[in-house]
């Protein structure tokens, strides 16, 4: 159903935008390992991980949220940023079981971290509140805080404004690029709002049915006529 | 949702209200015997039987005998002047739990522990009872091990019981089969789920070849089977002259009916778990003819003492006796006595007392104990025949 | 943040309330004020707590409905029964058998079965449990359906307190750590954690061996306590039993597993003075309890984290869970 | 090879008891989702009344049969009231576990109620003719199961397919959310599905009444939980499944005892149904829908 072609390079912005039934998603599942393509390769800094497990694909530095979001409900906002700290835990089974200075350290150091990503999207304070008990706004900023832990090089956003208001994504939109510059990192995005892909990324790939209608910088896609046509028509226009 | 909770709650409640009502009703009934006379000094006697779980038709039937005999005795006056009394416990048809029972009713200081029914069952009170030097009698555990320890084969004190061994019972069938079927050859199709039946194939196989007999295959069913016909039908091209099929009557009716339904025509024998009125009443009387089985007694038996019992117990609980019921009546009357023969009421006395039986009067044949605690009484085989038990 | 202590006071009085607990029992045992029959219950206890904590880490932490528990028990108690009884071996070593040979058979069950989910799972694991059972059944040499008899009583009360708090703290140990937090993320959603670079399966299996692991400890402690075990002992229906009680005290509360299992002890005690309708009764409060507290008397909270939770002192922070 | 078709009349006659009550499974679970572990329980209450309206009002099989499905059918719905519906927005496992404790609750009320021992069915309400077919032996208790079973089935599907309330069931099982909005009543498709599946469970006890001639507080334990193994290979929530399962079951278990050992007829049941599901994690029928992200 996706016949789909797409680069890009270290560090930058890029933008994903379409009408719905697209296949933007899709081509985020593929990417992170839910869905398997029928063929042809993902490379990533130089190397294929077609097939490879989500986990691994993870491990390897891709990152990403959800377009529904998709926390652990019912366990503290604080773990659900450690559960991403997990796959570099600094102690080993044996010593959980045991309970060794190694372990405590390891816990503290672990805490340290979580918090330090909370503070960046302003969540310190609620550490300690179970994560569905937030609301929307900063439980969808939970989430880039989740997928920031796992330290990715190229993080994965799906609709990061979805049901913000205007001041909640011009923030976002700040803290994005902050991120980008901070953290030295490329960013995938998927976005509805036009507002926020014209501002913040680089270059856009616009898709329809399945296919890259057209690529560009921002000022070129908005008066691209064929995007126009199939997408901004109506928005734009 | 609350409304429907409330709902719920009220439901329930005037379940448990009924239930304990039929209950409390119930057990009026079961004591009066002794209820009427509370100033009366007790003798607390431990019923630990199995009420619930694969066993429980097994195990009320034996209760039910065990409480009849308890109830005559009361009525004829009680032991040494005073009555006893039964304290019911349900060991569930697991080991463990009668463990547990055992433990909570030499709490209660009975006299002696009636049940459990199953060896396994007995095997995990026996310690218990050992401790507190209470004695158990075990109505019908027969397998070889009950009454001796298991690694030294010293008789245990304080553990007899009331039926004949499975080794002794397989052995009367497996030479009735030789000498008097004049049978050959012969197929074993017992329940493997249970140590009884297994062992009485083991010595039935064991005697059946000693006597010069051939087995020529050996089958299993599960207990809770209720289909045989696959594995009668493979048995069945075998061709066999006797068929020996150790196990309870509940899944043994089913499969003599199975087997005449596939026209299997040949003598078919076991052991006392085919005891019980349902037998013709499920496989029905044509299918029963030319079939054996090793009991500890006849249920109709015209002898006076046979008879009033079945009259005795048919009267309270509507219904014939089986051997469950019969050897579970036998172990409360030999406790009577032997309370009777040691003069008081002390638990090791008891024991001591039961060791000594001569010559007992049971419904499951004139019994004495043995040496090993085992009873020494004759056993008979009945053929079934048009419906009716005729004993051989 | 404040700098812990290396061994905080309220660990000191955690220790000090248990070993209180354990002497006082030991010395109403040994002084015979406390009747077989208390005993027999407190021992049953002790084990019914071994097997609700540790299935609780397979159902409730990890979120794997697994319905063959008592497989796993009967695969560690004829495990040391055979060490112990068969080849004369010691008590200890019984014990290690059973922890292994379990722990082997939740690897071999996991690997295949855990990828299944839900309901196909949970038939998945009662079916092996049924295998496990039909097998030793139909195994001479360990007696058949038969069981084994006569296995000495090494289950005294020291090894069985010291192994049911061995269990606990373990299991918390586990929970209230990274892997604790990895394995709970699974169960929270399995998509999102396996995004988050966690290898689900790994922990799945990880949770499900060491839940049988114990399960098997608890078989061991049975069998030398109740001096007879047979394969029907460990039938579906007492795999049921340790999940209702894992569900009557609350998926995922540790806490909620211990004291359920002391509840549910008591009550089929209590019960047994109503022979006729004990199962009535009990079925009667099981539907009640559920209709009105669904989600278990702890829901997934715990208590006395301070209790088991940080033996070595441990900061505090809220647990994994709420 | 007349052994074999033997065994295979066997294992249908089974079969088609496993797959009535299988069916009653599957329909339970496609519409809430739960497993109702009391199935085989309703099923064994539907052979006691089965039993009582033969031998106590001496009624004919064909009556016995009617009444028993329909006390069954008041009994699933009522269950479903009291047990079922106010767990209805909790964890399954919860429903799971009351499930159980209503599963206890039929065998051990009937227990105490009818003591624990076993009814003989009176021969006479259904007496037994064999016949011989070419070497073959089938008797017409085999036909009428077997018949009985392929009409009830045919009348499920004609149910759920072409009226108005099976249109509902199936609207029910698909989105609950949906189907209420489309103005359907979720209770009543509730409760008419509980009253469906507890009727086909008693037209079963009944057959085992009928066939196997003994009926106990306690036979629908093991019935209940192959009747399950057999929903779930076929793939639960599926109704063919169920049927294809139940007779699958059913014929695998005859052959296993007739060519194996009977000793190993569970482990093998199992060892298959685990070795399907290994294979298809969804059952037989079973759709792979996939998680969406």
């Amino acid at each position: 159903m996706l016949d789909f072609n797409f680069h890009l390079e270290d560090g930058e912005l890029l933008g994903l935008i379409g009408p719905n039934g697209a296949g933007k998603t899709t081509v985020f599942n593929l990417i992170t390992g839910v869905y398997k393509p029928d063929e042809g390769n993902i490379v990533f800094s130089g190397r294929d991980i077609t097939g490879l497990a989500p986990y691994t694909i993870c491990q390897k530095g891709i990152a990403r949220t959800f377009q529904n979001i998709r926390l652990f409900k019912d366990i503290s906002v604080l773990d659900n940023v450690r559960i991403a700290l997990h796959k570099d835990a600094p102690y080993g089974l044996l010593k959980t079981l045991l309970r060794t200075p190694g372990f405590f350290r390891g816990e503290i150091q672990m805490d340290k971290q979580a918090r330090e990503y909370l503070q960046i999207f302003s969540l310190e304070d609620k550490a300690d509140e179970i994560a569905s008990s937030l609301p929307y706004g900063e439980q969808r900023r939970l989430e880039i805080a989740r997928a920031l832990a796992t330290k990715p090089t190229l993080l994965i956003l799906d609709e990061p404004a979805a049901g913000m208001n205007p001041k909640e994504t011009r923030e976002l939109m700040d803290l994005i690029r902050w991120i980008r510059k901070d953290f030295g990192l490329s960013i995938l995005l998927i976005e509805h709002d036009m507002s926020l892909v014209m501002g913040v990324c680089e270059r856009i790939y616009v898709l329809d049915y399945g296919q890259v209608i057209a690529e560009g910088l921002p000022e070129e896609i908005r008066r691209n006529k064929r995007v126009i046509e199939a997408y901004l028509g109506e928005e734009v226009g | 949702m609350r409304v429907s909770r409330k709902l719920v709650l009220l439901v329930l409640m005037l379940f448990a209200l009924g239930v304990l009502a039929g209950c409390s009703s119930k057990q009026e009934g079961g004591d009066k015997a002794g209820g009427d006379k509370a100033a009366v000094e007790t003798i607390p006697v431990g019923i630990n039987v199995e009420l619930s779980g694969d066993l429980a038709s097994y195990g009320s039937n034996s209760r039910n005998g065990m409480v009849l005999a308890i109830e005559e005795i009361n009525q004829a006056g009680g032991v040494l002047g005073k009555e006893l009394k039964a304290i019911e416990r349900d060991c569930q048809s697991k080991p463990d739990e009668a463990m547990n029972n055992s433990a909570a009713l030499v709490g209660e200081k009975v006299i002696a522990q009636l049940g459990p029914l199953t060896s396994g069952a007995v095997a995990g009170s026996t310690p218990v009872m050992m401790q507190n030097k209470t004695p158990l009698i075990a109505p019908a555990a027969t397998a070889e091990n009950v009454t001796v320890e298991e690694k030294t084969g010293k008789t245990l004190d304080y553990i007899f019981r009331v039926c004949y061994l499975d080794a002794d019972q397989a052995k009367r069938m497996a030479e009735f089969a030789l000498n008097d079927l004049k049978v050959k050859n012969a197929v074993i199709f017992g329940s493997t789920s249970d140590d009884y039946a297994k062992g009485l194939a083991k010595y039935f196989e064991e005697a059946f070849i000693a006597g010069g007999g051939e087995i020529v295959a050996k089958e299993g069913y599960v207990n809770g089977d209720k289909d045989f016909k696959a594995t009668l039908t493979k048995l069945r091209s075998k061709n066999p002259e006797f068929i020996y099929v150790p196990g309870y009557y509940t899944e043994v009716a089913l499969l003599i009916k199975q087997a005449r339904d596939l026209d299997i025509k040949v003598p078919i024998g076991g052991g006392d778990g085919w005891d019980s009125p349902d037998m013709v009443k499920v496989a029905g009387v044509e299918a029963l003819n030319n079939t054996y089985f090793a009991n500890h007694y006849s249920v109709e038996d015209p002898s006076p003492t046979i008879s009033s019992f079945v009259k005795a117990y048919e009267a309270k609980y509507k219904k014939l006796p089986d051997s469950f019921a019969a050897l579970g009546y036998d172990s409360a009357k030999i406790l009577a006595q032997a309370i009777n023969d040691a003069g008081e009421a002390d638990p090791a006395k008891v024991a001591q007392a039961l060791a000594q039986i001569k010559d007992f009067p049971g419904i499951t044949g004139t019994m004495s104990i043995n040496e090993k605690h085992n009873p020494v009484k004759k056993i008979v085989v009945i053929e079934y025949k048009d419906g009716k038990l005729v004993s051989r | 943040m404040e700098k812990k202590r290396f061994v905080p006071r309220s660990f000191l009085i955690e220790v000090l309330v248990l070993a209180g607990i354990f002497t006082l029992v030991q010395y109403l045992i040994v002084s015979g004020l406390l009747n077989e029959y208390y005993q027999i219950n407190l021992s049953a206890m002790c084990i019914n707590i071994i097997l609700a904590v540790s299935l609780n880490l397979i159902n409730g932490f990890t979120g794997q409905l697994s319905l063959g528990h008592a497989g796993f028990m009967a695969v560690g108690a004829y495990a040391a029964v055979v060490v112990t009884t068969i080849y004369s071996q010691s008590f200890i070593l019984g014990l290690l058998a059973a922890c292994l040979a379990a722990g082997l058979a939740g690897l071999i069950i996991g690997v295949p079965t855990l990828r299944l989910k839900g309901d196909y799972l949970a038939i998945a694991t009662l079916g092996f449990g049924e295998i496990i059972r039909v097998i030793l059944q139909n195994i001479d040499f360990i007696g058949g359906p038969a069981g084994i008899l006569g296995i000495p009583r090494y289950s005294t009360w020291p090894w069985l307190f010291g192994l049911t708090i061995f269990t606990i703290v373990i299991i918390a140990n586990l929970i209230n750590s990274s892997y604790g937090r990895a394995i709970i993320s699974v169960r929270e959603d399995e998509v999102a954690s396996e995004l988050m670079g966690i290898n689900t399966t790994n922990y799945k299996v990880l949770a499900f061996v060491i839940g049988a692991l114990f399960a098997g400890l608890a078989g061991a402690l049975y069998a030398h306590y109740f001096y007879i075990i047979k394969p029907s002992t460990f039938n579906f229906l007492k795999s049921f039993d340790i999940l209702v009680i894992v569900v009557l005290g609350g998926l995922g509360s540790t806490t909620g597993a211990v004291i359920a299992a002391i509840f549910v002890t008591m009550l089929t005690a209590a019960l047994q003075t109503f022979p006729a309708i004990r199962m009535v009764l009990y079925a009667v409060i099981l539907v009640v309890v559920m209709v009105y507290r669904p989600q278990g008397l702890m829901g997934n909270k715990e208590w006395g984290r301070r209790t088991f939770g940080r033996i070595w002192g441990e900061k505090n922070e809220p647990l994994a869970n709420k | 090879m007349l052994e074999f078709l033997q065994q295979l009349i066997n294992g249908l006659s089974l079969g088609a008891i496993y797959a009535l009550i299988a069916l009653g499974y599957t329909m339970v679970y496609g519409i809430i989702m739960l497993i109702n572990f009391a199935h085989g329980d309703i099923m064994m209450v539907g052979a006691y009344v089965g039993f009582f309206s033969i031998a106590v009002l001496g009624s004919n099989i064909f009556a016995a049969l009617i009444f028993a499905m329909l006390s069954c059918a008041a009994l699933g719905v009522l269950i479903e009231k009291i047990a079922y519906k106010p767990l209805r927005n909790s964890s399954r496992i919860a429903a799971l576990i009351t499930a159980i404790g209503v599963s206890l609750f039929l065998e051990y009320f009937t227990l105490f109620l009818l003591t624990p021992q076993q009814r003989v069915f009176p021969e006479a309400a259904f007496p037994l003719h064999k016949y011989q077919i070419g070497g073959l032996l089938v008797s017409n208790k085999d036909i009428f199961i077997f018949v009985l079973a392929v009409i009830l089935m045919i009348a499920l599907q004609y149910i759920i397919k072409r009226t108005r309330t099976g249109k509902a069931m199936r609207a029910v099982s698909l989105d609950r959310e949906a189907a209420i909005l489309m103005g359907i009543s979720v209770d009543r498709t509730i409760s008419i599905t509980f009253a469906i599946g507890s009727s086909l469970a008693a037209a079963a006890g009944v057959m085992i009444g009928i066939y196997y001639n003994t009926i106990n507080p306690l036979m629908g334990i093991i019935p209940g939980l192959k009747a399950f193994v057999a929903a779930v290979l076929g793939g639960i929530g599926i109704i063919p499944g169920a049927m294809v399962g139940g007779f699958l079951m059913g014929i695998l278990e005859t052959m296993v005892s007739g060519y194996g050992s009977t000793l190993y007829r569970d482990a093998v049941a199992f060892g298959v149904l685990i070795l399907i599901l290994l294979v298809k994690p969804t059952g037989l029928f079973g759709k792979d829908t996939g998680e969406k992200v």
